[in-house]
């Protein structure tokens, strides 16, 4: 028999910390597919920020730098400045990227940083027990709204791709979910699609991964995966908001 | 006719791949594994009707699912 | 007089709760109590400890290098704190999942009981907890029983109360294994 | 007497600012605090009062910043990486003059480090992290009690002395829980009214300004000196410490908070054992209770300073002895397994007792 | 005689520290004259920004407080978070507000937060002699950029007034300039409007406005003006990106 | 001998990072450090290196952060205020055991404060203004030559011992102007290589993985003990401090940086009038020179300790002395025409010569 | 007919009022003022022409301008 | 053998140019020497202050507390920084901008000069600076006229260096005046 479906080489033969149904090992997967089919595993440094996905270095068989919450796309910026010919990327959660690190996945994006931004947004605060994040949905009751997102004082959803996608120095920005083996195919194209543009040096790429987190939402997987669908996918459209040439 | 394998120790009962089956072929198991998860099965029997799609393993969280499929000539 | 104790099992057999209820129980009595939880780095189904001190005396430290008695749950938690219990300390090993093995330690108190067998009997699988604290209390006496269960009404959420007569029967299974 | 609770240190912390007229709360998450902005969330929308989870720990320090110049009670909470980013934050309000909370639940570094009990912000805390000297309160609770108590006198100490305050404790005192007396809360009569808050003119002659430039000929140098002023009047006037068996010590232990805790069943096991081993804690780190250990130190010559770091309060320890006072220390960094035993502690007043000095 | 044009009462009758022909000045005047508009001078409090404009104490007849550097939006969140019932208004430049305090900005923004923001963009970082801001022009010489701002490697001018009409909780959004008597009446026009949203709680309102610097441009007052018409207007399009009812 | 130009002293940390090979520099714009930067956009650009304005001080040493991780010797230069904010991550560098340049032209503060000279930032530099218990080598430059050659050696000590290295100097030594020699750069031929550094695996067997966060049992506290014994053994091997007139006096002065150039003088007028006054100065802040002082105090039983601020590193002072020395303290906080003279510190020389101890 | 009140002590000379006066009546003078600067001056002969439209003190970067008009029936 | 001047003025009058002039003739003469300026808050046309050692010896204090000679361009410095200066030190002053009025000091050795009114008869306002740093070397001597000349090329941009002949004869003016 031949195999048709095998784990990538760039992802260690490991079992992961996550929780069951949580789709950071699924992206995860989806990076290292992309890292593979490019063959630049041997020449990456994977850039680390603070959340439920911060051992990559123990997931990923790359070498590794660990950024200060929110701080990746700074550090990523030091790391590709420095080995412009290294393959670089960050990995960022909600929190992490549209919260503490909102200046500085705009400023990177802005100057058309060349490396690439995979951004999981699983609209909670996985990592610290399910704080409400800056992409919580409306009336979303979470440790830090108990009685639901309130839109007049906490504020509205952040839109992360579509405020990248604005910005003049971003050359492609997508969001994509992987609740169905559609919407995952999709998203490895897209995720292989950004890595193209850090490849052929046409710009900064900025993938957002619908993603979810039945722990913190207080679900099963299935039920879980089922409200990517149902209510993350409604307010944050699939798309590509822009992929310059 | 293909042959999917599901690493029990590395599957964490999520049961996302029973849904990713078009043919339903996949199905909880009903005895803990080591790590205290209810697994995912894939019964011998259904080799016959999977297509190998290999969309459970898309599906995976978890990276446990192997697909295979039966080489040209190949016996069951 | 000072009652320290050790519990430990993993995040889902009711270790916190029954933590908590053990120092509500020593408050209703009028004591002085701590209690100090632990977990491991997991999310879900990691390691989970907790040390409770019961004393007339004002409490020193809530963390106990050899503590005095012990409650637990399963064979990974054995194996790591086995070693620390001070000799005479008094045990309760859940026999339903610990095998003990090379680590034996025959200094100690030791009462092997089958908790999820016993909970199970008893009609529900969660009352493990509710039956060691019975029994550890029935053995050390570091509360009065009309205090741990009068705990349960400030411990258990309201919406649980409808089940305290079940624990409260847990409780006394687990005292009346205790001769 | 008001009913015994069983709380744990974190939600004593929340429920003392409640107690103390705080209505105004912003943070942002980070463990091992978390329980603090939960609980905020819960009860301070509830009565009316402000709950806002910042985009940051520096967003969080500004709006504190922000509604403490208006005149209100208000604080902050986090942990260790999160207190780092308020350092500015904290200058500035030192330098402008306004009071508010600031909540250091430790945990473990440097860097991202873990998540355990730590003590190794002392020197951030207590000789003050920010730019451009300056002081503030410093508080350090051992108890569910004291983080209850000692979050109302912050609070007080730091509307009375016009500086912002700092309560430094770990997730040992903050998920340990014991029983909590909730003393009302009466304001200190005599603290002064804020006749410095913005409240828009309306009608008074003179703007408010709360600011921390100063660029006229000498005028920052005579701010800087106002606000040493105030420092040393707080020494002079709010050192707080706890001490045991000292009249006839012969080694005194000392630590602050968590370590304490555990160091004082080991004075206890010490006493059992015959030895005459007092005890000393800071209640406040900022003022340091110098005085106290001037005063222990006149007789017992040798101390054993003990930290959830590689030591940083036994500098102040030393600085604060009589000069022919011996300073031992004995210090656990924290990590996973870090977490000294009383035992342990136990251990090292054997290996010091009745040697050298 | 009757007058015609009289100083605001909000403005003191002082002498500015500002340079020849830098229009600071006029934008205060213009920010007291909706002040006195509206007759919120009694009310107000002003939150100051670190940059030329720190002294707004100075020259607003107002209570005032300082923010650090980036983080007037914070404070004034703080503030009118305390004093709902008080006339907020925020004054920041091009590095205070688009560069370290994009995290502030943005999520006041997006919380809908009840003060006014005033955005002074000069493409420049006047207080600290002319470094390259955020908002500097492609080719602009400065301290930091001696051969001209680089997009591929220091990015590209940020529009903020664009990016802050994208965020959900932001309810009016405009750009305007002081350079010519018809431009300027606009913009008193238009920060009027902004104070509105506020005394009618309809929300976050931001009023970004093209400056002039020649002290750091190095130019006189006449050139810098009209770089402000020639170089600037056609890259920061003037026009409302956002007005909610 | 390369011949002598009259160079600013904040110009000459730029020259000495050059020389020292730093091709990468990340800052964010600040006075009263901004020729710095200034320069090395200039430069940097023109020789193929790497100059960054970031968009924040946050920003930069992130930046920075992400560069020393490549291997690179890398710089980042800020000001008080900026300084604060990058507390966060130096800490995070200091437990990623990475090496870089930060340098700290103090202004006055605290908060927004002003731009005078100050050395109000020396608890923060010295102490670590950043959380969980680390150190940094820091180094304190009193003339523009040392603006140079300690630029030079912070990046070597930081390489060798593998922290961060901080140079604190305020707009004084900054903004004057001196004669420089650029003595050309002879790397330490035992400086070790950086097999640490993340190039991508390259077929290399093992992943290189920069990081603080170490949750094993045991491993964090592993970790700090062998952060302490870096700096132990920097403390024991790289103490650097400038003595004169140490022999026979009888009041030792000392200060750091700018005010102990201007103590110098006024050391000098005091011998010219006769008075056995000496003068010891740290080069090193951290480690600091706890040798030289004790050695000076083994005779000298007085120290003046002069600072632009209410008194910081005085604490180090009395830490060190010998233990029958007397400390007396003389401070500037800074501020506009709060910079004291010669005359002034000769003044205070004449006030405690002869007196006490 | 209307008056233009230009505040030597306050104006920097910037020249900015000239440019905005449609009637071009204000000019530069070629005297420092007290703070070193050569001020914009409305000559008094110009009142005729003045429209009061206030372009000029719009225009003022340091409000250094006050406009003022003949009320009707007002004696030039 | 230590000289120190202190110049004041404001922004545009040249201080910064003599003071970094004079300190690169030090430099030239192979003297030690220090540079240390000062401003005020203004961006524009504020206070410009520098004080320039040059010594044999190592220098000590860039700052001098009670300088030993002057140059002073405007009434404003004048008013503020007279007082300083040590009893019987050489001061320039310049009398087209200063009036000296109530802080008359008779201890020093001043003198004054038309700054402005000579430097507009040799044919160029900016000259000014130049003059001044003439006058003050010749009198103090703390460098050499040809080093102060050749540190013309090393302190003026490349752009300005045509402009040198005119520096040269206004410094040569300066000198002139002291007999
Ligand atoms: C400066 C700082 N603030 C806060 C934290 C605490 N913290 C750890 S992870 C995290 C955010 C996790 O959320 P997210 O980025 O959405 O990642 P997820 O876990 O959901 O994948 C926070 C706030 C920290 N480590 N450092
Ligand atoms: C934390 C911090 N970083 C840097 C500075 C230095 N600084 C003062 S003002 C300023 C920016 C000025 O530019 P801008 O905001 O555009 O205002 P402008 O002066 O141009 O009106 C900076 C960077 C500071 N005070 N604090
Ligand atoms: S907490 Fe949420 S994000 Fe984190 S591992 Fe669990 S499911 Fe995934
Ligand atoms: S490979 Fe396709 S058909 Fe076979 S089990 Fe998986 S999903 Fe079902
Ligand atoms: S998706 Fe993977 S982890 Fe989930 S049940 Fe199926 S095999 Fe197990
Ligand atoms: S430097 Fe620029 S922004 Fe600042 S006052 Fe001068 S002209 Fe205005
Ligand atoms: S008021 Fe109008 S017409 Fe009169 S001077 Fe001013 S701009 Fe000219
Ligand atoms: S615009 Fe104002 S400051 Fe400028 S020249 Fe005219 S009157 Fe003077
Ligand atoms: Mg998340
Ligand atoms: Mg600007």
């Amino acid at each position: 028999m031949q195999p048709v479906f095998q784990r990538p080489i760039s992802l260690k033969d490991v079992a992961t910390h996550f929780c069951p149904g949580c789709q950071h090992g699924l992206i995860h997967r989806l990076v290292a597919d992309a890292m593979d089919h490019f063959g630049v595993q041997p020449q990456t440094i994977g850039v680390a920020s603070v959340g439920c996905s911060v051992f990559l270095y123990e997931y990923f068989d790359i070498d590794v730098v660990e950024a200060p919450h929110g701080r990746a796309p700074a550090v990523a910026t030091g790391v590709k400045r420095a080995r412009p010919d290294n393959f670089v990327f960050t990995y960022q959660g909600d929190g992490d990227l549209a919260a503490i690190g909102t200046s500085e996945i705009i400023h990177a994006a802005n100057r058309g940083e060349l490396f690439t931004a995979i951004f999981v947004n699983n609209t909670t605060y996985g990592m610290t027990g399910g704080q409400m994040a800056p992409t919580s949905l409306p009336g979303q009751r979470t440790l830090t709204s108990p009685e639901g997102r309130d839109v007049t004082i906490d504020g509205y959803p952040m839109r992360m791709a579509e405020v990248i996608a604005a910005l003049d120095g971003a050359a492609y920005s997508v969001r994509v979910a992987v609740n169905s083996p559609k919407n995952i195919l999709a998203a490895a194209k897209a995720i292989k699609t950004a890595f193209s543009y850090q490849i052929e040096k046409k710009g900064f790429a900025f993938v957002e991964v619908l993603s979810a987190c039945p722990t913190n939402w207080g679900m099963s997987a299935v039920q879980a995966n089922e409200r990517v669908a149902k209510e993350m996918i409604p307010y944050f459209a699939l798309g590509t908001f822009k992929e310059k040439n | 006719m293909a042959k999917v394998v599901i690493d029990e120790a590395r599957c964490k009962g999520c049961a996302l791949c029973t849904l990713a089956c078009p043919k339903k072929l996949i199905r909880m198991s009903d005895k803990l594994n080591r790590q205290g998860f209810l697994p995912a099965v894939f019964p011998a029997e259904c080799s016959r009707d999977c297509t190998s799609c290999a969309l459970c393993a898309q599906m995976c969280p978890d990276v446990a699912i192997t697909v295979f499929r039966a080489e040209k000539g190949e016996k069951p | 007089m000072t009652h320290d104790v050790f519990m430990t099992g993993f995040g889902g057999q009711g270790i916190l709760v029954i933590g908590n209820l053990l120092a509500y129980a020593g408050i209703i009595d009028g004591k002085n109590v701590s209690y100090y939880p632990s977990y491991g780095v997991e999310k879900r189904g990691g390691a989970a400890n907790c040390t409770v001190v019961v004393s007339d005396e004002e409490v020193g430290s809530p963390v106990i290098g050899a503590p005095s008695a012990g409650i637990i749950l399963n064979q990974a938690s054995f194996d790591r704190h086995i070693g620390r219990f001070k000799p005479g300390a008094f045990c309760l090993l859940n026999s339903s999942l610990v095998a003990e093995g090379a680590k034996r330690r025959d200094d100690l108190d030791i009462l092997r009981l089958p908790l999820n067998e016993m909970a199970q009997e008893l009609g529900d699988a969660r009352m493990l907890n509710m039956i060691a604290i019975g029994v550890y209390v029935a053995n050390c006496r570091p509360v009065a029983f009309d205090s741990l269960k009068e705990a349960l009404k400030k411990v258990l959420p309201e919406r649980n109360h409808r089940f305290i007569p079940l624990n409260v029967k847990a409780i006394d299974l687990g005292a009346a294994q205790v001769k | 007497m008001s009913e015994r609770q069983l709380v744990a240190g974190n939600i004593a912390v929340a429920m003392g600012a409640l107690a103390a007229g705080c209505r105004y709360y912003f943070g942002y998450p980070i463990t091992p605090q978390s329980d603090i902005p939960a609980y905020m969330a819960g009860e301070l929308r509830k009565m009316g009062g402000t709950f806002i989870q910042a985009e940051s720990e520096i967003a969080s320090i500004n709006m504190l910043l922000g509604a403490s110049a208006c005149g209100f009670r208000a604080m902050t909470s986090s942990s260790s990486p999160g207190i780092s980013l308020k350092q500015e934050g904290i200058s500035y309000m030192a330098g402008s003059e306004l009071p508010g909370l600031i909540v250091n639940i430790c945990r473990s570094g440097p860097g991202l480090g873990g998540i355990d009990p730590s003590q190794a912000d002392y020197f951030q805390a207590v000789k003050t992290g920010g730019h451009g000297g300056y002081r503030t309160v410093v508080v350090a609770p051992a108890s569910v009690q004291e983080m209850y108590d000692l979050t109302i006198l912050a609070f007080d100490l730091s509307d009375r002395y016009r500086m912002p305050a700092v309560l430094l404790a770990d997730s040992l005192v903050g998920q340990m829980k014991e029983a909590l007396e909730c003393k009302p809360y009466v304001p200190p009569s005599d603290l002064p009214a804020k006749a410095w808050a913005v409240t828009g003119k309306q009608g008074r002659k003179d703007q408010r300004i709360v600011k921390s430039l100063f660029l006229g000929e000498g005028e920052l140098e005579r701010h800087n000196w106002k606000l040493w002023g105030r420092a040393e009047e707080l020494k002079a006037k709010e050192q707080r410490s706890e001490g045991k068996y000292l009249d006839d010590a012969q080694l005194l232990v000392t630590g602050f908070g968590s370590a304490a805790r555990i160091a004082k069943s080991a004075v206890e096991m010490a006493r059992t054992a015959g030895l005459k081993v007092g005890y000393l804690r800071p209640i406040t780190l900022f003022p340091f209770p110098e005085v106290a250990f001037q005063q222990a130190t006149a007789t017992c010559k040798k101390v054993l300073c003990v930290e959830l770091s590689t030591g940083q309060m036994v500098e102040d320890v030393r600085l604060s002895v009589a000069r022919d006072a011996e300073v031992v220390f004995y210090g656990r960094p924290p990590g996973t397994g870090s977490l000294p035993t009383p035992e342990e502690l136990f251990g090292q007043i054997h290996k010091h007792y009745g040697k050298g000095a």
